[in-house]
């Protein structure tokens, strides 16, 4: 399962999408909306996509984990449009057998997220935005 | 012949617009389109931030030669997550 | 919130707890029932805990895991009795700024989980049952 | 002095019994009454995998001399998660 939509993402369904029989373990990830970043004060993070272009894309590093570890199901679903303090932006699940290989293709499916597939984040802070990533020098967030 | 060019985020902001449909000479590269739209859109002329190209929904080279009805999209670093 | 609980654990309750203003990020692991280990067809766990002493080494743990890392919240909910294939034994949930706190927390708790808290698994397989840990020469399942 | 020691999982299955008072003497380790009990349950006598030792709900050493009243556990080997 791999997607991107406009609405808050249910984690029950990406949970109940990857629990396997033959799985003994689920990492998931969830991005949040923090308060701050750099010193401001945050209002609201706005997410926009290509979305063709973007679920492809999480299909692919999806089935370049299943190559990597021994894992089971994967989902990924990233929501675009307005995401408020503590609302989830991305949530990542992965089952497998072994804790290990669970927790290594969660950590990696969301490291590659933010290298590599087509979706922005435009800052909301007290006193104005910016879309995050474009400014001279400037760092990627780290979440 | 002609090419479709979606742009997003920070780029669709300065354009003012999501998508155009645009002439381009038989051979033209992905960098040359660019550099063509640095001229009809003069907000692109100061953007320095490194791009990555996609065509058609993969990412490809500067030098990749584009062809008719090809989706061109410029993606400025992005942000997801 | 450090508990040893007889129900099936809330997935849920847990995120809701550890969501914070001024976290980022959220990292769960959620130990689930295999059907097979060393070769047996598994029908099921059957957990049993010094609940008391269990409860304080997850908090013990807990504790640990804040002065390691820079995290917001953690919860975890260890299930005893019965628990079926594809249900969870045990679910771990923590907040942080940044998610590789997050991550790094949430894998020391269950590894510590598995050393320290006096929790027991007797395996329900066809066949017999088993405690895990206890056959000489038997390693602990990875999970 | 009396002593209560609580069995749990593996060792609750040997000796029968979840819990049990034992009068053991004055200055008693933990190790002492490990040995003493391998006496009293004869399914215990085979027990050699590696135990650990809670008294009153925290880890100890086997020379932890026993006092009035102590909650004893002897902890088979863990496998939550």
């Amino acid at each position: 399962m791999f997607r991107v939509i406009r609405e808050p993402i249910d984690l029950k369904e990406l949970v109940t999408y990857v629990t396997d029989p033959s799985a003994g373990a689920i990492a998931t990830f969830i991005g949040t909306t923090r308060n701050n970043n750099e010193g401001r004060r945050v209002i609201a993070l706005d997410y926009e996509a290509y979305p063709e272009m973007a679920e492809k894309e999480l299909a692919r590093l999806g089935a370049e984990a299943k190559q990597r570890w021994n894992i089971q199901r994967m989902a990924i679903v990233h929501r675009i449009g307005p995401v408020q303090i503590t609302e989830p932006s991305v949530i990542i699940a992965v089952s497998a057998a072994h804790r290990d290989d669970a927790f290594q293709a969660c950590r990696f499916a969301i490291e590659e997220i933010k290298k590599s597939v087509p979706i922005w984040k435009k800052e909301v802070f007290e006193g104005g935005e910016v879309w995050i990533g474009t400014q001279s020098g400037q760092r990627l967030p780290r979440r | 012949m002609k090419v479709k060019v979606k742009f997003f985020a920070f780029l669709r902001e300065r354009v003012g617009t999501g998508e155009i449909t645009k002439e381009i000479n038989e051979g033209s590269t992905v960098a040359d389109l660019w550099a063509t739209l640095k001229k009809d859109y003069p907000k692109l002329a100061p953007v320095e931030m490194r791009l990555l190209y996609a065509v058609n929904r993969n990412y490809v080279n500067p030098d990749y030669a584009l062809k008719e009805s090809d989706e061109v999209v410029f993606v400025p670093p992005v942000s997801g997550g």
